[in-house]
């Protein structure tokens, strides 16, 4: 894919990133902000690969432990979220 | 494995893609904010499924365990957080994001070529360690394993440029060169840099603080989604950037700060008036009954919950005390400010647990007009929510906070267990005025107490 | 560019159309259906390119008629969305 | 020419489709608008001038000349357009937008190959013919040009259909086969059934059918932006797809209608009622100085401005009267429907000319539940808005809108020229009503002679 391409991407990304919260309410701030942190742990994804590619022993350590961190970063990210939004269900459950 | 046509791996990214931007949207409104996170985690599964069966790895079984092991220490810590704790967490989950990220960009460094190329790499070394130390002081900070008052280490400002000039010396290099050990230096400085940044935060801005991190660590992620030339990586890292820094705007906004000021505000030299120390001055403390007195034969009584109801796990009590003044005729609302707590939206999950209806609490803005008509302000656990140094003391860490201002009901009664500040470590004047009353005890219990005297009324 | 690059752009830039206008007052409901029906008329980049690459007489009187089209769509939707919000000036003066 | 190289024709391409999303962002908020709308056409600018850098083009004079053309065409008309009839203009500048994006699919056609660049080409060639036919109608119905109540041809359902399943199979071969004449078929149908899709469409739902329309030459221009590789088309397509259907619903909300059963009711059979007959029941008519008394002495009135009030250009009058009544001490608010007039924001516009202060004008909501402490509601060349048999005929074809509630006012003052019904083409049953009075004349002339009487009061 062209630098262009990836450019478009980028910017479209950056408008969207900024409508979809610019109307959020600060009960949520909190919440948002951890699920946003969850999402970049996306970069579990890079980790993977680099070190599925990594050609000496050295690359492969770093690879890892980027891997165990990145690892951490999602899926505890997204867990955390969670447990902080268990508390709304009550009162969603009553209206 | 190269199980997938690179079509479908596309679209499945593209899929995982959307599935993060519908997991944004759904976390800006209460209703639909849990399904948005599973959506977004859903996505993410999507995204490590294709991955694995699209691309050719090796040492799959490694990578595998590797996996497990980040698993089998997040998870556990994130069940069994203590809601006050959330915060740090969020923090030290942010700060590991950041580091995977200065380390992908790091050993991509080898294959990558091009201006574009190799400036996204620095930059994502940079930032990426930046967002690592710098969150790990913020987690020091916020577990209270450091002081949570800014610290200013001597010549701050002139190790703060030295890094910054070093570490735009070293990114030059990298860009010239491609070596990979300068850029590891380059992450050596950002990890310096990062630690140096959030030192001079003072303890109630640090969430803020961390909000500014998160954006950064997407920037990094977009970055070496960049490098990698993977377009998921770069349009969620690239969504964490924008939202997080609409993000960080919003909750400085609600704290009355402004961002710059947070992060140079120390350096200035603004923010390190106020003292610890806790006079001796006499203040008026009194007992249960007395308390339920008040509030038993008051029309209108305004409660403002604070860190310590969160601590003390006193919400139901409190709840239970409103109905039962509710049912002797006494109205009663919540006032809650925008960063009672530790984290901003705390008190509002609190009492939803706790079953308080939605309509019962007041936002700020809401409730300040009402004060004057109220006969009892009751502060449970909260301080500098409340503390008028931040209207009348230029001085203080937390001057020009927007505050709930108690002091214009016709009495305010405190429920905290010592004369000892809150977060921001600085006295509050108000617990000395006449109009106030102290009931000294954990809010739990004094509030049980209180509880059982109205209904004994 | 390949197709899949193509198609996350459309997919941005609908969630970038979706959330820009979500929250538009009704009063704006004309000028913004003509600013964009003005910002389509961008279809005279692309009859263009065609009418530029004609290759025989045919083509090129059709993609001219195309190019005659288009730039009355692009043109005059942004003089006639222009005229519209001029009607606006004044009370924003006023203010 | 072949002056700029591909990276910076790529960067002035993007330049100029971040300018058609800034332009959209302005045009949402009244403040910005006019902005927006001139970012916008700075944006078009700037890729035209690319396209003509970039491109190896031949005919380039030929192509200026139809530039210039067009230009000569649309220029001159859109500056001396009525206020009134600036929406069928906005349909036909859509409508040659479609006929433009469905003969560039054509063209491309024959350097076309692959399944999705096929079928784009066959979805531009149909929905941008479509659009083009539809809008056409569009403009003849607001143009009066023909009947703007609901034409349902004999067989119409068939002829749908037909049209349809033609369609389909035209697609199909133009995929199978590539052949341009297929292609131009297949343009032929979608004219075809352009003309019987908005032909059933009620005159007062047609605005709703053009930001259909409108939204469906987007998504042609997207997809001929999908054929030609070209980014800025595509997005630029895609913005006015997305935000159009967004902004469709949003109109018909506001009318109170469905956007299917608008395109479909009237194939059902239901939306054919009402009658166009003048019934010769009595009427109470009166002077301008009984109208007066009326007003000079009333504590609250409420304006109900409506197409009339437009046409007669009664708005300066209007606001003088307005004003000289608040000097007596009556207060004058605006009750503005959203759909009064022949545009969305019609009488904002038009009132805003005449210097009436914006919050003197309120919406439907907030003006409804202050029609029952109204004297009087002055209803100037507005019909359909208040009619109540929006709520009470479930045959009429106004029947769901929302209205006005001029009849819980004491008194409803009624200045119109006749007893012709509105743009609906439905009798309104409130003129017969007792509390009613008439006033026939045109709504400039008729508020001239009030005026004065009001100030000889
Ligand atoms: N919401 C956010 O986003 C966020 C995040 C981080 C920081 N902050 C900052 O945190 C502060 C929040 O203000 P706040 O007024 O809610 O809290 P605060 O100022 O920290 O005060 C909490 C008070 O609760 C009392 N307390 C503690 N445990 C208690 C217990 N078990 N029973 C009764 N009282 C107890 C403490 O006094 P004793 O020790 O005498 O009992 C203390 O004075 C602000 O400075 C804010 O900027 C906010
Ligand atoms: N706003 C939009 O987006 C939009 C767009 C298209 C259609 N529509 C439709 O248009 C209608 C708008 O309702 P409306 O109440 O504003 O208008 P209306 O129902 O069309 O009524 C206009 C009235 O003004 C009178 N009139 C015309 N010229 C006049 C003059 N010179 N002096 C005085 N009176 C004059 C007419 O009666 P006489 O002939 O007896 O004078 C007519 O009864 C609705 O049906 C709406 O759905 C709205």
């Amino acid at each position: 894919m062209d630098g262009v391409a990836l450019l478009t991407i980028f910017v479209l990304a950056v408008f969207v990133g900024f409508e979809v919260v610019s109307k959020v309410s600060s009960t949520l701030h909190t919440p948002l902000m951890s699920g946003a942190n969850a999402i970049h742990g996306i970069i579990l994804l890079g980790s993977v690969i680099v070190a599925g590619q990594a050609d000496s022993t050295w690359v492969l350590v770093v690879a890892l432990v980027a891997v165990v961190l990145a690892t951490m970063n999602l899926v505890g990210g997204f867990v955390v979220t969670d447990r902080m939004l268990e508390m709304f269900k009550g009162r969603g459950g009553e209206r | 494995m190269n199980l997938l046509p690179t079509t479908w791996t596309g679209l499945l990214y593209l899929f995982a893609t959307v599935c993060f931007i519908l997991a944004l949207r759904g976390l800006s409104s209460p209703r639909t904010a849990r399904r948005g996170n599973l959506i977004g985690a859903f996505g993410a599964l999507v995204a490590m499924v294709t991955v694995f069966l699209s691309t050719a790895l090796d040492n799959v079984l490694l990578i595998l365990i590797a996996i497990a092991v980040g698993a089998a220490i997040a998870v556990p810590v994130s069940h069994r957080v203590k809601m006050t704790a959330m915060p740090q967490l969020v923090a030290l989950f942010n700060g590991v994001g950041g580091g995977a990220a200065a380390l992908v960009a790091l050993l991509e460094l080898r294959s990558s070529s091009g201006f574009g190329a190799l400036l996204a790499v620095a930059f994502t070394v940079l930032v990426g360690a930046v967002s690592f130390a710098g969150s790990g002081v913020t987690f020091a900070k916020l577990q209270e394993m450091m002081t949570t008052r800014p610290v200013l280490l001597p010549g701050q400002r002139w190790l703060m440029g030295a890094s910054l000039a070093a570490a735009l010396v070293l990114a030059a290099l990298v860009l010239a060169t491609g070596q990979t050990w300068l850029a590891a230096v380059l992450l050596v400085v950002g990890l310096v840099a990062g630690v140096l940044l959030v030192l001079p935060v003072g303890g109630a801005d640090v969430p803020i603080a961390i909000s500014l991190l998160n954006a950064s660590t997407g920037l990094a992620v977009a970055a070496s989604g960049f490098v990698l030339g993977n377009v998921l990586l770069l349009v969620g890292g690239t969504l964490v950037g924008a939202s997080g820094t609409i993000l960080t705007q919003a909750m400085a906004a609600a704290m009355g700060r402004s961002v710059t000021g947070i992060l140079f505000g120390a350096l200035k030299g603004g923010s390190t008036a106020g003292s610890t120390a806790v006079s001796d001055r006499p203040v008026r403390s009194s007992s249960a009954e007395d308390v339920a007195i008040l509030l038993g034969y008051a029309g209108r009584v305004v409660v403002v919950p604070g860190y310590g109801l969160a601590v003390a796990q006193a919400q139901h009590t409190m709840a239970e005390l409103a109905s039962t003044l509710e049912t002797r005729g006494t109205e009663v609302i919540y006032g809650i400010h925008p960063v009672a707590g530790r984290m901003p939206g705390h008190m509002n999950v609190l009492l939803a647990e706790a079953n308080v209806p939605y309509e019962a609490l007041e936002e700020m803005d809401q409730v300040n007009p009402k004060m004057k008509t109220a006969d009892v302000a009751l502060v449970v656990g909260a301080n500098d929510v409340v503390n008028p140094a931040a209207e009348t003391s230029p001085g203080s860490p937390i001057y020009g906070m927007p505050i709930l201002k108690v002091s214009d009901a016709q009495q305010v009664v405190f429920l905290k267990r010592s004369m000892r500040p809150g977060f921001a470590g600085i006295e509050n004047e108000l617990l000395y005025e006449p109009k106030t009353t102290l009931l000294f005890g954990d809010a739990k219990e004094s509030l049980t107490k209180v509880l059982a005297a109205v209904k004994n009324l």
